[in-house]
């Protein structure tokens, strides 16, 4: 590929940070879609302008999500582009990977697309950037007898994913990878045939660290913490005093409830005060681990912006616990995409939908018991409803 | 009718010819104050003079009779000056300190306790409920007037963590500082309004009546030259009967109160809180509304019981967490306590941070 | 008057505080509506329902407010309150009276009235309660030879009220009572003569602790502070230690943004830290004292729960002087009057207003510059509007 | 059309056969980590086994190529295991600490850095902009690419007071976790979009397309067979293109970024914060956009000099105060930034507590 036709992005080839430019002409030397996949971003890098139309609707037999369709804007200057979409591939949990695994989706990806990909896309999938629409059920084919499966999209259940866990991760509350797989298999159906007001997205974190976003990122968040006193090791807290660690400073200091003091070298924990913020045990891993009853907080609602402001998602359960075949957590899934299913608008995601028609009405339908922790503080205004039920009538 | 003969716009009378000369005198000078007993302050200003303040519980309403009889106290011992507070106790003003505990005798002598400084219970601040409002959903002085026999130890003396703020509201529409009290007492609907559809087309427009509720609740009726509640969306705010009579909220056998709790206005230490729903309902139980009385005192207790030196309720309720609110003062958790209004979604738990 | 007619409210005579139903027996002796109004009020108590209708318009000439009608529902029965209309008396500033004054009040109102009083109503008046229709005028007339003017009521200005202030407070940064005063004198039109979309109150504080809880109660909150640092008279600092007061635990700790330091018998302040919250100063009122550029921050839009939930007021300038003739001030009031005439609907209060039409259109228009502290943090959301100057046009 | 052959509903690969055997016999049973040099952590068991994870920053949009040379590391150092983290970055994982030095001169070779751990920067997460998606704004890679090679010393360095977590999104449907990121690049439109009414009743219903605005901009346009825009109310959002391509909102002249910041999502001592807005708008300026980086610079440069260790940029923000922040950063504070949206009161300064 000559370097004048891509003069603007050729300037982002220098720096040190690794450069998609440079890796997307060796592949455009190999593929002529990635070449004009390059060509075509430097036109939008010319116009200010994306030269991407609205997407169609694509996709491959008996899923009714999993591929985005994408057509250029200018499709006679650059046609291997003209139909351009894209994969979703479910990955495996934690996203690890055997180089076998990985070398075989290369190998199918070089037969049928761009040659392009994202590791991974930012719901977690792989994501294999652009095919033509003849190639699609073909790739889809050979992604499959590779043990490969489609992700989500369009208003369905989105790919589950989960932090490293208990794979690699001391302060892991609960089995993330394994749930994150179970929930994925029991749930094929709801990922793969779009039936729903829109999205929705499960994300399982280990410990409140959060290393999956699953709080700001998901409709439903899983997340791993515990119901009694965090552990402490004062031999090893002593070892951290001894080679200079601040603890007081550091971390007591700065426990948000103040529910640790250092005192006479030892460092002491009021159990009832700590809300399990993980801080402490983050600053000290050897010496301070989560308790020994472990489970999981599950919070929903969480989005972007789009269309009633980001929401961050909130408590609906304070524990629960997480073992497998999880059915509790299962049939809860269910009843909240049953009343999802029955109230919400269009587009309207679940936590839009308890915003419209209030808490009290979801929890009722979903069959939630209220306890203060799914509110930072109640309500400051005294507009309550009552249940016909729970008054006479007037006059 | 009598003839019009009065100027008008006068405005009220300039204050200047209502402060006593040590103050005139001393006015934007003072240095610094102390509190030498319950109820009794002394402000010495930068040349040395000295005010004493002595604070007296009042019932707020008050007949002329007594009024004149607090302007005879005040002949005697102040020179003919007195005021009122913004929480409507009465501060007699005095310049000779050894006048203060014959007032306080006389004082005590009419039943009028001295007290309100400090960390104390202050007056509550009220409204008029069933003696002369029309949307009133319980009564404010004999709430007041209950609960005030009941925290009086805590008016007369300074024992309490930090000042207590309590306030009475009869209706939703909150005349008095409720939404930001320690304490709130409110008078609350819990049904639909009844519609005297006879009457609507007559004395209300129908828009109008549309217009005012603020959940879209309300629907023309044209077939009946009325309107109709969509019991679902109506949360017996009462704006409609404000705006049209036939609409009638009032609901003896529901109304009732709610208890609020956690609000300040003050901008010492933490920013101005407004007050949360600690109990939705208690039943009007007149003349002496017991259960309203206990949860006051169930929850000034807990108080008193756990918080620190100098933490308002509120305070303390945000540093334990409203989970051990609930908790200790034993008052249950219910989903009416979750917000569902316009601002709702910033008072959900967004985080794991909490104490199970 | 005889026991048996209130048994109800006979039970509110007992206990430490003082009976206001002992005080209307008195009153109810000499005056048959007071008696009336007494038992009315027991019948309320029977019932749990108010006895009162639905206020009508009633008035004295001039004016098209200042008195609130009241008639009771059952007329026949309790004949001496069948009108028992409310005047609202304008306090002189601070609610500072010389027994003479009083004692008017109190004459007047034995001539035309029920003889029952609020000392005060909770936005400030006098509260006289309870005259016949046909007495309105008289009593005004008679209100008015003795000095005193009617409040607000009504879509109009309301009685503006202002706490002690310089009269008997160290603290105070402005003079509350010289403000509130000048304020109700320039703006008696508008106080008299109803003609805006709603209520607006004005409350006047000398200093953060808003001892009129003007924050939460109005519209329009003018509250003392100062620009400088706060001063510290280290002597006094001294005394305080050495009378044995814990100036680190319940001054230095509990300082909100950790501006104070006590260290070898010395209290100091990093000035650029503190947020002026009192706390400091409320504490140690001898060795503490608000700095000498003193003014006040003007804040908007309080009031309580209906219709879209009760706001605080927000602050609109942090700080501005405050000296006669407060022209800068009344400007700014009158500009946000009439953009608030302009643009509100009915019942609509201004901080409403503002909230439904956003702040930058209000700024923009009342001519005020945008500033952080108007804040407590940026928006979260990326909805900005441009204005059409500041960009081009689409295409 | 190729032949409908495979298996639907398989799911994902079986994660337990993508796991090194040494995190199958550790499996939970990790004791504790360290990080041994940026880029470089050891995980020890229970029993004493360690693992070491070598953590390798990647522009995540890779040809297969690429993919490749790193399956070829993986095999020659890891027997042929590897994993990607939550932000794509790769990580190699070992288990004999003798190879990481010979695997870190590999990557080097292929111009990989190693870092993004512990008090790093980590890899921007990030979206498809103009390389991918219809709506975009403006680029993602790109953007992500000029602020990366700014940033780099601190992704191979743990020299920041906290983790710093930089996200881009191309446009307001903010794909990737750009509301809650310590700093955040949106692109954003400021046109009200443009209507194409020949084509809009073709290929969009009518009533799908006025539903579709949050802030009820778009009213039918009978005549027209169309819709029309009230610009006062237009906030620009583009979810009436994402219904309807007729409703073109991309517009090269006034499209651009807004930067937002103090977000995070850990529980850790705070909790989850949204990013705020900082910049509410930088031109776009391929193919380096040198405003926007050295707006992020500036931020962080603030940051580094003005926080306390261990504050992530939001935790600094709000002990300093945003007044504060737009005073030290230098940037303009303007009506902008001022919230009108649902929410908007609650971020209102309802109290006197401010730095002047
Ligand atoms: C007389 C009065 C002003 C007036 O113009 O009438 C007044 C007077 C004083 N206030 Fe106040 N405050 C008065 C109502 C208020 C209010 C308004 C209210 O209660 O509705 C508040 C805000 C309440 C809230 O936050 O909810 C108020 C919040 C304060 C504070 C801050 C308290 C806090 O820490 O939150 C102080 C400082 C202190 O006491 O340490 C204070 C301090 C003071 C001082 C010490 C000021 C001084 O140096 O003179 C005065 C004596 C206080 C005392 O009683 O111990 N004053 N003060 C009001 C008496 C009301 C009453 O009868 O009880
Ligand atoms: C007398 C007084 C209560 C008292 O006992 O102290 C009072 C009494 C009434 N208020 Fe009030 N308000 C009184 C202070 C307040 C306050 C407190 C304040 O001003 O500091 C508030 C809360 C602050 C605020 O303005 O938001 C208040 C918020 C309301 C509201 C709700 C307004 C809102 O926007 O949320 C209404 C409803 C309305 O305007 O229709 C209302 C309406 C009323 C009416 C006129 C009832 C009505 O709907 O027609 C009441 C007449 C009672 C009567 O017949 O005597 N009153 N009202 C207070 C006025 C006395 C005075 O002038 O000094
Ligand atoms: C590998 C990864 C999980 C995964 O499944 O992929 C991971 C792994 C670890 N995280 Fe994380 N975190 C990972 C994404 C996250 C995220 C999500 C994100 O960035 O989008 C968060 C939330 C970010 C936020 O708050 O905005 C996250 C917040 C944390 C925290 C809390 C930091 C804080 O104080 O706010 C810790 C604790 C700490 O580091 O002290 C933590 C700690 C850790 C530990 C130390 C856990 C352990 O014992 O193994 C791991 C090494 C951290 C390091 O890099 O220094 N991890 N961590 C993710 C690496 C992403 C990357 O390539 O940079
Ligand atoms: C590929 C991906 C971005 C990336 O480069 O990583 C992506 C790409 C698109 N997203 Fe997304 N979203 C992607 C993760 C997200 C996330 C992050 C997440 O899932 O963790 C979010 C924010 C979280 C959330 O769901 O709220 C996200 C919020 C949106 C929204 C706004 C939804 C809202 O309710 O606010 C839209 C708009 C829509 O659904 O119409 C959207 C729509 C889109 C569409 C389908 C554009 C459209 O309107 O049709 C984009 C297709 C681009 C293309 O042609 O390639 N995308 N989208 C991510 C999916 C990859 C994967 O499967 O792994
Ligand atoms: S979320 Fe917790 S368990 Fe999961 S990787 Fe992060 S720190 Fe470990
Ligand atoms: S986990 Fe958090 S809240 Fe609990 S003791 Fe540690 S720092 Fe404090
Ligand atoms: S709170 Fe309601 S009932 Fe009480 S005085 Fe005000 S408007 Fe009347
Ligand atoms: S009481 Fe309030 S919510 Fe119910 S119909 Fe009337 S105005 Fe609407
Ligand atoms: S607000 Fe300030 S100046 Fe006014 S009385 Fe209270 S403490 Fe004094
Ligand atoms: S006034 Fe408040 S913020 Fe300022 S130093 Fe004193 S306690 Fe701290
Ligand atoms: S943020 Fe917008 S432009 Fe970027 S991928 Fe998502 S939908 Fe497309
Ligand atoms: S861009 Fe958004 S606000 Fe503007 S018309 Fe379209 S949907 Fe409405």
């Amino acid at each position: 590929m000559a370097d004048k036709e891509t003069p603007l992005l050729d300037e982002l080839e220098k720096g040190p940070w690794p450069s998609f430019v440079k890796d997307m002409k060796r592949m455009g030397e190999k593929n002529p879609a990635a070449r004009d996949h390059l060509r075509l971003l430097e036109k939008s890098y010319e116009d200010k302008l994306v030269h991407w139309k609205h997407g169609g609707i694509v996709g491959v037999q008996g899923y009714g999500g999993g591929v985005i369709g994408r057509y250029s804007d200018m499709p006679e200057e650059f046609p291997h582009v003209r139909e351009f979409h894209t994969f979703r591939v479910n990955q495996p949990s934690g996203w690890f990977y055997t180089t076998e695994a990985l070398r075989k989706l290369c190998d199918v990806w070089e037969t049928y697309g761009s040659g392009m990909t994202n590791f991974h896309g930012s719901t977690g999938d792989v994501i294999l950037l652009g095919a033509p629409t003849e190639n699609l059920q073909a790739c889809f084919n050979a992604l499959s007898e590779n043990g490969f499966d489609l992700g989500g999209s369009g208003s369905d259940l989105r790919t589950p994913s989960a932090c490293v866990g208990p794979a690699r991760c001391e302060y892991a509350c609960i089995d993330t990878l394994d749930l994150c797989h179970d929930l994925t298999m029991e749930f094929q159906d709801e990922i793969h045939r779009p039936m729903w007001p829109y999205k929705f997205k499960i994300k399982i974190a280990g410990c409140p660290n959060d290393c999956v976003a699953a709080i700001a990122r998901s409709d439903f968040s899983i997340i791993g913490t515990w119901k009694d006193a965090l552990k402490i090791d004062q031999d090893a807290v002593k070892e951290y005093a001894e080679a200079g660690f601040d603890i007081q400073g550091l971390v007591v200091d700065k426990c948000p409830t103040k529910a640790l003091k250092y005192e006479g070298g030892r460092l002491e924990l009021v159990p009832e005060d700590c809300t399990k913020c993980m801080h402490c045990i983050n600053k000290m891993p050897k010496a301070l681990r989560p308790g020994d009853e472990k489970g999981a907080a599950l919070l929903i609602g969480g989005k972007a912006t789009i269309l009633q402001s980001a929401f961050l998602s909130w408590v609906i359960v304070p524990w629960m616990e997480m073992k497998p075949p999880y059915d509790e957590l299962k049939d809860l899934l269910r009843r909240i995409w049953e009343w999802w299913d029955e109230n919400g608008k269009v587009r309207e995601r679940v936590g839009e939908l308890i915003y419209r028609l209030g808490m009290r009405n979801f929890l009722k339908a979903v069959g939630l018991k209220p306890v203060p922790q799914m509110v930072f503080r109640p309500r400051a205004n005294p507009y309550i409803f009552w249940w016909p039920e729970e008054v006479g009538k007037n006059g | 009718m009598a003839k019009v003969v009065a100027k008008t716009d006068i405005g009220p009378p300039h204050y200047s010819n209502m402060l006593p000369p040590i103050v005139k005198e001393n006015y934007g000078k003072w240095a610094y104050h102390e509190i030498l007993t319950p109820g009794v302050l002394v402000h010495v200003s930068e040349n040395g003079d000295k005010l004493y303040t002595v604070r007296v519980g009042s019932p707020r309403l008050m007949s002329i009779l007594m009024v004149r009889e607090i302007c005879d106290l005040a002949d005697k011992y102040c020179d003919g000056y007195l005021r009122f507070t913004s929480r409507h106790n009465i501060e007699f003003l005095l310049t000779d300190e050894s006048k203060i505990e014959p007032l306080i005798a006389d004082l005590e002598k009419m039943g009028l306790p001295v007290g309100g400084t400090g960390h104390s219970a202050s007056n509550i601040i009220h409204t008029q409920g069933w003696l002369h409002c029309h949307t009133a959903a319980t009564d404010a002085s004999g709430i007041v007037k209950a609960i005030m026999d009941d925290l009086y130890e805590y008016f007369v003396d300074m024992k309490l963590p930090a000042k207590l703020k309590v306030a009475v509201a009869c209706c939703l529409n909150m005349c008095g500082a409720v939404h930001c009290s320690d304490i709130a007492i409110l008078g609350i609907h819990r049904t639909v309004p009844k519609i005297d559809h006879e009457r609507l087309h007559q004395v209300c427009e129908i828009p109008t009546v549309v217009a005012s509720c603020p959940t879209g609740a309300i629907r023309p009726d044209p077939k009946r030259k009325s309107v109709k509640v969509n019991e679902e969306k109506c949360m017996y705010c009462g704006n409609c009967y404000t705006m049209c009579p036939a609409m009638q909220i009032m609901d003896p056998e529901n109304d009732g109160v709610a208890i609020m709790v956690g609000g300040k206005v003050s901008n010492a230490r933490t920013a101005p809180m407004f007050s949360r729903l600690a109990i939705p309902f208690l039943p009007n139980n007149p003349p002496r509304w017991p259960e309203v009385v206990e949860a006051v005192r169930n929850i000034v207790d807990t108080w008193i019981r756990d918080a620190r030196e100098g933490e308002r309720v509120g305070e303390w309720i945000e540093r334990i967490g409203w989970e051990r609110f609930f908790e200790k003062t034993g008052i249950p958790f219910t989903e009416k306590h979750i917000d569902d209004y316009i601002f709702s979604v910033p008072t959900f738990r967004s985080t794991t941070q909490f104490k199970s």
